[in-house]
């Protein structure tokens, strides 16, 4: 009976702290996996017809009962205490790089972003979004980074093939164009120009330097 | 722990570089370096406490952004040497690809902002068992000792990572401007008068020169020399003033640069 | 609306830690008591009228969700097979520094932790190893916690003084400086209090503590 079943995977995923697997699902009710799923978004479906304050959704793997969006002005004021602080830009940027190219070392993190990003990689696995997944085999063994199944919770994913694809994110061709022009190789005009403020700018006994440093062929 | 702090402050150098280029679509070249240092400073205020990794981080971008613009100003003998044209092409692409890297993770960064921020509007249900079930559930202590209790604590209390300063972006050529200042002491009161150019002739690394001029600086500042540029882009002349009963006890103070 | 009061009603219950009283939930949606208890009942009749794997029931003076008695079996079997059987190293780890460190606040506990516990706090409270010991007397009154008689049992100990030692243990400077802004946030009456009863009860060698740590030059 499948109402029999339904009751049954209620009653489990209502009294579990953590997201319940499809496949303990599966051992404790003697359905088949595909069933499971398929019964509980069957369920997940009723609450939502019956417009209740919870969801039942599927998140880093397992299924799981949470408060409805809708009511996050409620649950605001009602739960305080463990509303993580917001990620800076520096720690979603390093996010979304461990999540995209897991598994990556620091160092290769900080190539991407330019900068150290000790601090920034210890926040993120302190808070359990990522974590280490493998050692580089190569010589020193670096830590290899991915991220956790915390971190899907948090976003909301089921797994990680729910991300966009990052194609989507690669810059277009003005982009690229705009990149060139800022930092084009010929640019005598611009040197000239620089040399000119400097001089503008420069009380000539103390800074003559940059006028001469700028002047390559020593014509006065 | 403060772990986050939100400023508008440029993230790295790569994210200063793209702000520049692509916002304000200025050529790197012209933009001035005290403005930037400027509006770091105002950011740098605003901060409640200084911020060690956020001043530090500031320190690099400056320094980076002296090196692409030394790389570009300062004099170079091989000016049309193919090799070097190519080495300066080979170096941009390679920023460029750098830069696009960085931007397609900055993108990726809302998506993922967005979905954190969705995510957080549903609070899971953590209740667990309620008492009926609690003593079912196996004791979780079972095969744990007082000694495993002794270790996690040590565990616990030891620091996670020894927070290390990268030093990946130091090259290994170290010149001391404090040293360039005793040579020049040596070497000022036997020229007299000289021209920075005839000062530097004999070196190679634009660093040194760099140091060199800036110990020039540091000697006009403590009145040990004059100078003179009679005329613009003309030669600066170095006239030697200092006493010999002058100390140089001072130098202590200045600095070493690292290149 | 009532059908908006009991969405809000819901998602709020499901999210509880622990039971919910009639008052809290009236002052969060701004009902009168009885009307509360008047939506709560009738959404407990909607899930039995449709047979639902939980029930929504008045236990101990508050509102909560439970899994339905016929569903018992199932529960049982989850309970015994799907929950690990043993603690996380995250949760010993806390276990340990209540034990260190009793009695001591979740604040301070995440500040060493450098993450949120209130989710393992609970699970080791709901199992009877740490309970609540005191209330910080300073603004606020945090709950501080400390081990439980039963937790000496299974550690085959007397008394917390038969902890090991720990002496030979100099923990890092953030460590320390984590202790400190932790006791700080908390309430810097505390803090003194702490320091001393660490020094009265001279314990330095078995709980070498916030009097030894505090103090800079070693003189515990």
């Amino acid at each position: 009976m499948s109402a029999d079943n339904k009751r049954a995977l209620e009653a489990i995923i209502m009294v579990a702290d953590t997201p319940v697997p499809t496949e303990m699902l599966s051992q404790l009710t003697s359905l088949a996996a595909d069933r499971v799923d398929a019964l509980l978004a069957e369920l997940a479906g009723e609450y939502a017809a019956e417009q209740r304050g919870f969801q039942l959704v599927r998140v880093a793997g397992g299924w799981r009962y949470q408060s409805h969006p809708d009511q996050a002005p409620y649950i605001e004021q009602f739960v305080l205490e463990g509303q993580s602080a917001k990620l800076s830009a520096a720690a979603l940027e390093t996010l979304a790089i461990v999540a995209y190219k897991q598994p990556i070392s620091r160092a290769q993190i900080a190539s991407i972003r330019g900068v150290s990003v000790d601090s920034v990689v210890r926040t993120l696995e302190q808070r359990g979004y990522i974590g280490e997944v493998a050692r580089d085999p190569g010589p020193g063994q670096a830590v290899m980074f991915g991220t956790t199944p915390e971190f899907l919770m948090k976003m909301g994913l089921d797994s990680l093939s729910q991300l966009p694809s990052i194609a989507d994110f690669v810059p277009g061709a003005d982009v690229v164009e705009a990149l060139e022009i800022g930092l084009r190789v010929d640019s005598a005009e611009a040197e000239l120009r620089f040399a000119e403020e400097a001089l503008a700018e420069g009380s000539q006994s103390v800074r003559p330097s940059l006028g001469d440093l700028l002047d390559g062929d020593g014509k006065g | 722990m403060p772990y986050e702090v939100q400023t508008s402050v440029f993230e790295g150098p790569f994210d200063l570089l793209l702000h520049l280029i692509l916002r304000e679509q200025v050529d790197l070249y012209e933009i001035s370096l005290a403005r930037i240092v400027d509006a770091y400073l105002v950011e740098i205020d605003k901060m409640d406490r200084v911020d060690l990794e956020i001043t530090t981080e500031f320190l690099l971008i400056a320094a980076t952004l002296v090196e692409l613009k030394c790389k570009r100003l300062l004099p170079d003998d091989t000016d049309f040497d193919l090799d070097d044209e190519f080495s300066l092409w080979e170096e941009r692409d390679l920023l460029i690809a750098r830069l696009l890297d960085c931007k397609t993770f900055k993108d990726a960064a809302h998506v993922l902002s967005d979905l954190f921020d969705n995510a957080a509007l549903c609070v899971p249900r953590r209740a667990g068992l309620d008492e009926r079930y609690l003593e079912l559930a196996p004791d979780l202590l079972e095969g744990v000792d007082i000694d495993d209790v002794r270790a996690a604590y040590i565990r616990a209390m030891t620091p996670k990572l020894v927070p290390t300063v990268s030093i990946e972006h130091i090259h290994s050529v170290r010149v001391s401007v404090g040293e360039a200042v005793e040579e020049l002491i040596d070497e000022l009161p036997r020229f007299g008068r000289v021209s920075f150019r005839r000062l530097t002739e004999s070196l190679v690394e634009r660093l040194e020169i760099v140091v060199r001029f800036l110990a020039v600086l540091e000697l006009f500042k403590q009145g040990f020399i004059e100078l003179d540029q009679p005329a613009s882009f003309g030669d600066i002349e170095i006239i030697w003033v200092g006493s010999p009963a002058l100390g140089v006890a001072d130098l202590a103070g200045i600095d070493t640069y690292d290149g």
